[in-house]
């Protein structure tokens, strides 16, 4: 018998994701997230995702939304910080009560992952108690600790179907390996039935076991995307397409208003029309993404 | 006396509150507390713990930071001691001295809002970013500033439609310990025009110290709740020279604060 | 057919009810169920998460495997692919297929003690070294083993003392259920004579199958409890000379089981 | 204004814990420990202690029982594996209620650490239903989980006065590295007001910041203890003294069991007479000390 490997080609990873799942996307605001993979899944304009933008999440949340690929939310944050204060087709959305919000700040989404993650019903925490928060948020209970009577909030564990997630390096066998911050990827890992990680380099398993402290967890599906979080960082290798995610806040923001040929461009362009992840890296260019070098 | 900013008075201002020792953080997009703290680290807080993006840095050595435009920008890297990320472990919040909170909203009892305006039926007629890490923190951070970049009656209102995070709640006394929260609460509120304190029994914000040139009427006129001015009214310091080459030469070269 | 010793049968008992792709923990000082996996990993587990102390190891290129003292010694690093340390991340118990437990006591319904024997006025008159990780991952890993080194009716009780571990507790239909515990509970309990299982309607352990040589009645004089003996009881199915093999050369060349 | 060094000697770290103080032990059942201040503990014959020994501990709980430092004990385990099955001197204080012994198995004790750490009043456990643990430990409470009904138990927080630990390397500003396994190191460290780390070495910032991803805590105070672990072990270093240890669970038995010979010399010869840790080396010895190279 042989040790199997867990590398796929990037369809039948998309495969694993089917309209109305509950997915959790890794990395934080503008760093690290798989978009081979949530590209396609806009591409494909799957329906009914919830998605959980771990912890505070950026604009990849927003295209889904723009999609047509988001029933529920669950994000601290939607936004690209100076590129982007506010996700434009979120802000719309959530206007138009098109999807509904799992209302949180970044340790109450933790704690929901951490009981998730922990097997146990619900976590205790302190932060939302006197806000709007338990208003928003009916999942979010109010109550009494067992012990000594104060008051605290609920935060109930969530059942998670796929986690995604965009490192620098794995094996075949699925040890994934950071250069930089993993962020809340290994908390998702272990709250998510099961994981699929987007991998700028395959590496040997001899190159894994260097250094066995740096592997962050072990995913059941490996997908090798150079510059899968393009436009956004990728610690180590590249910054964020400053540029890029400007173009698409503004076409997104105008799409909002009613002016949709810049999005409709945006969307052929980039989404649409490449046939696989370096296909839209075609459309990118070398020169833009050999521009973005971090230091 | 240098010209200065009044951008650059609020951060020279907020740096002298920090004390040497401290935990604080610098986010990114927030470049006013992001000067404070390290204005303070090269003047008077060596012994600080310094959170630069996802990492702990000491800057003793280092002669000028570069700006950052997103938080989780990887080159702090080079001056860390230690790589930091919140969120994902619950903990050490409670053990965190500083913390600084903005909103689309921020009312008389230093109640933020991060979340949304409330419209017609339940929906939101404008819908903000999310709360990102401020419900939280605001509950448990030994003490926490409010920093607004504008002063206007839209941003300072009597209420807040949604709170994203609980500064004195409607006012009650001793409603934070009520609801066991171990952070103090909003020391400090700073605007382009002046810094707002607390009143101890009634918690709401009353004018500490008015800015070189700004009027008591200038206040009540950009302010959306009726706030309190006190008779003997101070002048916010300006800054000092020292200061103010520190802040240009070693923590803002671009000049992000001087416009 | 070779020659085996009954530690040996048990490991090579145990290693066959292991399946490929599950992830089972080899403690230290706990000879038998280390044999069990690692042989399991050898014959038919090449995609099994081993983990080894405080390490997850790949064997599939290994040779041999050392035996460890203690659980934390370092030296399986060097087949590590990842360090784990289960308990400070409270995660993942519920997500561990397969765990072992023994204990200075284990009784009829599968409870294990290795708390303590009461004596008078609630004092100990024996005190056993204490819970280790029993008491929670026999509430949470989808099913366990018990192992005993020894059969004795001092081992083998009606009730423990104090339950470290709970197997179906009382025996109530139900119980593990009732109590929300998402684990399987024990699936078998093996010792130097015979393979328990458990009763479906009862929870009480009923022999399962007989090591060769070994008699009913040997087992009766040998329990603490009254013990279910089917009519037709099968015998232990000994080690093939594949799984010696293995056994000798690869997981326990310093033979710690052959006496 | 200068940066200041938190590197103190060994007596200063000492006077730091006092009679009737809460302290976590670091490291695991028998690696890891800071000996150089426990011994030193039980040299000055503290009193009144309550000890956390995480989570699973070894002899180096059992010898401040055994010299009389404890109160109240937390630990999942006391023992030394093949050294020794249970502490001697544990055994024979639980037995004759000499000691209080909070008891928990190691998840449990986890989850005490992780809520004080985290700042909430208890954190939920599912392990423990069912079992003589809520009847022997009264601070575990029974309860129903706020949201869905499901029967838990409430793990309290407890305040830590000190945690003491042992790795293999600080600078002087109390950046803390390990070479192996940190265990529980980092959680008792934040659970704790304050923090005591024994390292083997003193290294410079910039080795410190060569790779900040292996700093596990800021320590409070450092003190430099090479083979500050010894009997035990520290990973990438030196493997634990089994004869040694053998030798002390020997004498400790016979202690127990009235004959108190062994132990009294044990007791001179490692504890009461050196006046340092160098001098306890110096009574280990040099051929044994370089006989337990790790591989």
């Amino acid at each position: 018998m042989e040790r199997k490997s867990v590398i796929v080609d990037e369809a039948a990873a998309l495969d694993k994701i089917q309209d109305g799942m509950t997915i959790a996307l890794g990395g934080f605001i503008t760093a690290q997230h798989a978009m081979g993979i949530i590209r396609g899944l806009a591409g494909r304009r799957i329906k009914g995702l919830t998605v959980i933008g771990s912890l505070s999440a950026s604009l990849e949340v927003d295209l889904l939304v723009g999609c047509g690929c988001v029933r529920r939310l669950i994000s601290a944050y939607v936004g690209a910080e100076a590129a982007a204060p506010i996700g434009p087709f979120f802000k719309k959305a959530a206007e138009s009560g098109q999807i509904d919000i799992w209302e949180c700040d970044e340790i109450i989404i933790a704690a929901m992952l951490h009981a998730t993650a922990a097997g146990v019903p619900f976590f205790p925490v302190r932060g939302g108690l006197g806000t709007a928060l338990p208003e928003l948020n009916k999942d979010l209970k109010e109550f009494r600790d067992p012990i000594h009577n104060e008051p605290l909030l609920a935060v109930p564990a969530m059942p998670i179907h796929v986690a995604i997630t965009h490192a620098n390096c794995a094996d075949r066998y699925g040890n994934v390996q950071y250069t930089g911050n993993a962020f809340a990827d290994g908390l998702i890992h272990r709250a998510a039935d099961t994981t699929i990680t987007t991998v700028e380099r395959i590496v040997s398993p001899e190159e894994i076991r260097r250094d066995p402290f740096k592997t962050a967890y072990n995913a059941q599906t490996i997908v090798r995307m150079p510059y899968g979080s393009h436009p956004y960082s990728c610690h180590g290798l590249y910054v964020e397409d400053h540029d890029h995610l400007t173009q698409y806040a503004t076409a997104a923001y105008m799409s909002t208003k009613g002016d949709h040929s810049a999005w409709d461009e945006y969307l052929k362009r980039f989404i649409d029309t490449p046939e696989d992840h370096l296909a839209y890296l075609e459309q990118v260019g070398v020169r833009t993404l050999f521009s973005l070098n971090e230091f | 006396m240098t010209d200065y900013s009044v951008k650059e008075l609020m951060a020279c201002w907020l740096a002298r509150d920090l004390v040497d020792g401290e935990f604080a953080a610098v986010g990114a997009n927030f470049p006013i507390p992001r000067a404070a703290v390290l204005l303070a680290h090269f003047t008077h807080g060596p012994n600080m713990t310094v959170g630069m993006g996802a990492f702990k840095v000491c800057l003793d050595n280092v002669d000028q930071v570069m700006t950052l435009k997103y938080f989780t920008d990887f080159r702090p890297m080079r001056w860390a001691e230690s790589a930091s990320y919140f969120p994902l472990d619950l903990f050490g919040f409670h053990k965190m001295d500083v913390f600084y909170v903005s909103g689309i909203q921020i009312d008389a009892y230093g109640n933020t809002n991060l979340i949304g305006i409330a419209g017609e039926g339940g929906q939101y007629k404008f819908r903000g970013p999310g709360s990102i890490g401020t419900t939280t923190l605001a509950a448990v951070a030994r003490r926490y500033y409010i920093v607004a970049e504008h002063h206007t009656p839209r941003l300072f209102v009597e209420k807040c439609s949604k709170i994203s995070a609980l500064g004195f709640g409607d006012g009650t006394p001793g409603l934070r310990k009520k609801l066991c929260l171990p952070g103090g609460g909003p020391k400090y509120c700073i605007t382009p025009l002046c810094v707002f304190d607390f009143h101890p029994e009634t918690s709401r914000m009353r004018v500490h110290s008015l800015h070189p040139g700004v009027s008591p009427e200038q206040v009540v006129a950009d302010t959306g709740f009726e706030v309190e001015i006190p008779a003997k009214v101070m002048e916010t310091k300006p800054p000092t020279d020292v200061e103010l080459s520190v802040l240009r030469n070693r923590v803002d070269p671009e000049g992000a604060l001087r416009t």
